[in-house]
């Protein structure tokens, strides 16, 4: 069965991918299994300096789904230049650097950084974290904004610019033309919905930030309706995500238009989730009659 | 080598007023440390939760934990029987450093669910030859657990907060009237016991062991941090760094 | 215990009451039990003629949610006022009628063929709905337009006005304060999320219409963040909805400041969802220490 | 009375491929009559699966469902064992007018996981004294189910897809071969199938019965309705006017 999928500036030998914050830079996982298995790696997002992030608690469940208030902590993009990003040379799979700041000329700052490393084969630029007061949800869910910072990111970068939407957006296509407008090279769908959990002891949100990201099994529906929405209106390279936990829920990115996935939350669940879906992939490609990746994407569409 | 493994439970007992202690059956039992905890999986939950070890039979290759009913997800493991299989990922996070420390006399404090750990490490300390002094706080006569293995290692006190058993208050008030000569104190328990616990005993050196809320539990995903005394813009995590710390390196919030 | 709880033109003397379409006209579930245990009921949407509703397959079962596409069908609301409204008469407890339409003109006209019927107690505008190509979503997520319809329906109706809001829009507070200052009398919060399930057999999406809102526990977190978020910013009464299984569910709304609390997707799962809620929470506010269910409203917010 | 009852499970058998009979105890069995469904929750599903009676025991108040593994909650389902319990709302929807008509001899016509709900309409057909004979399609040799009980009711033919049991092909080669004279026929089964029967017999009176995914099941949700044939901008529900109708009643799309 042939897994493999070709987006600009990558080529996969398989469509899944840890999602950026929820993988660190690799270590850790490295210990479960190789991570030359995976079809890549997106690490945890990079600021300008290093970043401390919100106070704890930072996370709770929520049903079918976790709340994450993180705040971008950061070791700041020249110490990962530097400390992290060497790590993973030693495996034979591309590395997608995240690219987070709160003013354009940070996310360029960043960018500029970036070219530096040898060690990375594409930007996801990240506007759409809903965690941190300034920056983030802005230019997630301004078009206009969003345009701005994808131009100016684009024109700084060396690398392929996959541009990451939040789906806390009335429009979702709006946005991800605005982007693709400014000379995006790939979209990266969904990041999490602001949500929030109640402590009904405390009597106060769980999450110190009051507010955090929805992600997990339960926002899946959501994902899928955003991919397929963008995919029916523009011809832009996706890698899908949210809420993927099986090869199934993989496939069905697919179909809905992605071009490649990637799974956040299932690794905290299973630190084996990618490779366990990796290697599921060929069997249900199979018993739903595809004969390889790139033939299932975008099938699940009625009428084209 | 920290690794995922299906197993079996060997034994599934309630030891106290809505606390449970579990035998688990693991070809890795003998690499956990005093400290250290499993991170465990339970079904139709999106996070694992994590739990302390709490004894070790090197032997039999297996180990206990021990932990009481707080919400859903200990809920349903307190509903799990012997013969059931449980996805752990293991061993995680720092431990006592037993081995390297030179003491004679140790301190020992627990709270609550923090006692469990400190058993194993109390066991451990005794077979190095090390004097072992308990004080332990619950909320009343019916949450004591471990009374007994604890005097088998030393000379254990019980505080509850009602009264309904031993002396009626906190673990400080005992200390402050034992004011014991030790060479080291481990304490784990709540927040604000542990707070008390550092503050009342600033001048001896000490471990204290954390809890936070986990995401990913290895060390990946940033949740569990804790920031540090020298720079508190530094952090480290408690899942990966922790739960472990020497008593003066962070700041208990 | 005291679960009376007051909100514009409804004295309620407890907060639990089914969701529009979730409950029908209430002669099926008078089968199960006494409506009149309920604090209210919201009725399924009225339009100004009948409408047949989107095609089928109309649901599908998500992860901890469900979609539906039903598409507002109705028999009008000629027939409801005469056909379906009287046999609520026999129940002591208020109806709330929910208003659909395609344009201002309809929702007005639907408002003032209520104002004859005298077996309602209020209205929910119903300006959220995701499941109709006109209007519904409009009206929804663009806020000039939701001040329109909402001062519109507010000048043409004798009943108090909620305005029931959608959670696809990226800032809900600009939705509230719009619906707000054009006169509601209360808002509704949430309706459902876009989404989408890929059908992998048949390579299309499940729900006929393509896309589905998206209900159920899944979404909880979200609606209590939309209802906390509007709570301190407004001080208008809400009806709080979006994903309640049980007591303490409800009681997480009231404490995000939310003054009664409606049920969705939980009757269908279990026809006396209601009725357990409305039976366990005496239990459950005792247990967080609250004597009321006024006492509890709001506070789940830290600083107010 | 439409009512939720937890009734338990008193044997689960595995009767062909995929393929289970659950019996289960309800005060209610004898309320339930042919066509009518029952709707049951499921752990970990947010919504409740219809499924037909398939037969009644009034004296040992007992009914049977019979169902076939198709997704998530029918595996489920299959994993159930006799003593557990089952919520499960009961009776459902509309029936076959067994006590009203007038009729010496029916066609039974069923496939796949449309054949349960008729077997226990034969049964009470043939109780009143009516000739009934049966026309079941399958998939293949090892989905077959009941043949024998229907057997035992009257005249009773299948077809499978692949020939491996019985005719090769359809129900309708069948009918059409023995072009029975009958009064009326009865048929429940996938659409495709449904349309060629009422399309065959569409000179004879007959009553179907339909599937269609669902929300509430009792009718309030809408989620279920399909098109009158005299009216396209008409509806009824399938879960409270249907499952069964007349035939010429209903679009089938
Ligand atoms: C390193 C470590 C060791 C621990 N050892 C033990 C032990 O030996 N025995 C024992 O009884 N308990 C122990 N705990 C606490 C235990 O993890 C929590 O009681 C448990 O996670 C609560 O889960 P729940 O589903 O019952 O509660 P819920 O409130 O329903 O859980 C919701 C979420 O919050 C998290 N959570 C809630 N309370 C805590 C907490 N205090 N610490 C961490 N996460 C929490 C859960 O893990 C889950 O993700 C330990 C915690 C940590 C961090
Ligand atoms: C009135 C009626 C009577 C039925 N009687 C029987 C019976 O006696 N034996 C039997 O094996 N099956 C019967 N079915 C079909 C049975 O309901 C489905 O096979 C079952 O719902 C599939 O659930 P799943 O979780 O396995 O599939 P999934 O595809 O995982 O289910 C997802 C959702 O789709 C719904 N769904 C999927 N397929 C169908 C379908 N064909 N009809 C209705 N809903 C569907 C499910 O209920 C669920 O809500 C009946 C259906 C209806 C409407
Ligand atoms: C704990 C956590 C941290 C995250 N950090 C980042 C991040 O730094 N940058 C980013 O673009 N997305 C981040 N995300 C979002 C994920 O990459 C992903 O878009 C989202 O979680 C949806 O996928 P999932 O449902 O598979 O988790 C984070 C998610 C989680 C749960
Ligand atoms: C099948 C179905 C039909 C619905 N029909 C309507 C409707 O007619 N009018 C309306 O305002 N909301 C409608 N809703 C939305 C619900 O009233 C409610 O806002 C939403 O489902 C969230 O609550 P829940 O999670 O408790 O279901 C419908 C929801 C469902 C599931
Ligand atoms: S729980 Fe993920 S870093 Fe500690
Ligand atoms: S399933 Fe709700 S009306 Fe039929």
């Amino acid at each position: 069965m042939n897994l493999t999928t070709t987006l600009p500036g990558l080529s996969l030998k398989n469509p899944v991918m840890p999602a950026s914050g929820c993988f660190g830079f690799g270590k850790e996982y490295s210990q479960f299994y190789d991570l030359s298995d995976l079809g890549a790696i997106i690490v945890k997002a990079a600021t300008g300096q290093a970043r401390y992030g919100n106070p704890t608690p930072r996370v709770a469940e929520t049903t079918s789904g976790m709340l994450n208030a993180i705040g971008l902590q950061n070791p700041g993009v020249d110490a990962i230049i530097k400390e992290e990003l060497p790590f993973l040379r030693s495996y034979d799979t591309p590395v997608i650097a995240n690219v987070a700041g709160s003013t354009v000329e940070e996310y360029v700052q960043v960018t500029k950084a970036l070219n530096h490393s040898q060690d990375i084969a594409a930007i996801e630029l990240n506007i759409s974290c809903p965690n941190v007061k300034e920056g983030g949800v802005q230019f997630g869910t301004d078009p206009e904004l969003a345009k701005e910072v994808t131009y100016q990111v684009k024109q700084a970068s060396n690398y392929p610019v996959y541009v990451k939407l939040s789906p806390n957006v009335s429009n979702i296509v709006t946005m991800a033309k605005a982007v693709t407008d400014a000379g995006a090279d790939g979209l990266s769908m969904i990041n999490t919905l602001t949500g929030m959990q109640i402590n009904l002891k405390q009597r106060k949100p769980i999450i110190a930030n009051k507010t955090g990201g929805l992600s997990g099994p339960a926002i899946k529906p959501i994902a899928i309706r955003m991919v397929y929405e963008v995919r029916q209106a523009l011809d832009i390279p996706i890698i899908g995500m949210g809420g993927i936990i099986t090869a199934e829920d993989a496939l069905e990115f697919l179909l809905a238009g992605a071009n490649a996935v990637a799974v956040g939350t299932a690794n905290f669940q299973n630190p084996l989730a990618c490779p366990e879906i990796i290697q599921e992939l060929p069997r249900v490609l199979e018993q739903y009659g595809f004969q390889s990746v790139e033939e299932a994407i975008g099938k699940g569409h009625v009428n084209g | 080598m920290i690794t995922k493994q299906l197993i079996e439970i060997k034994s599934h007992l309630r030891i106290a007023e809505d606390t449970f202690e579990v035998v688990l059956q693991s070809t890795l039992a003998r690499e956990l440390k005093p400290g250290q905890f499993v991170h465990v999986a339970l079904k139709n939950h999106m996070l694992r939760r994590p739990v302390s070890v709490a004894n070790v039979d090197a032997e039999a290759e297996t180990f206990t934990i021990v932990f009481k009913i707080f919400g859903e997800g200990t809920k349903s493991l307190s509903r799990y029987q012997a013969g059931d299989h449980l996805d752990v990922i293991l061993p995680c996070g720092s431990y006592y450093p037993v081995e390297e420390l030179e003491l004679d006399h140790a301190l020992i404090v627990g709270g609550g669910i923090g006692v469990p750990p400190l058993y194993y490490l109390a066991k451990s300390l005794k077979e190095k030859g090390v004097k072992v002094t308990t004080v332990l706080g619950f909320q009343s006569k019916a949450h004591v657990f471990y009374e007994e293995k604890f005097q088998l290692l030393g000379d254990t006190y019980i505080a509850t907060n009602d009264g309904t058993y031993g002396k009626k208050g906190f673990v400080t008030d005992i200390i402050s009237e034992l004011s014991p000569t030790i060479d080291y104190y481990f304490s784990c328990g709540p927040t604000p016991m542990l707070q008390a616990v550092t503050n009342q005993l600033a001048e001896q050196k000490g471990y204290i062991s954390l809890e936070e809320r986990m995401g990913c539990g290895v060390g990946t995903c940033y949740a569990c941090v804790v920031p540090l005394k020298e720079d508190p813009t530094q952090s480290k995590k408690i899942c990966k760094d922790g739960p472990v710390f020497y008593a003066n390196e962070v700041i208990l919030t």
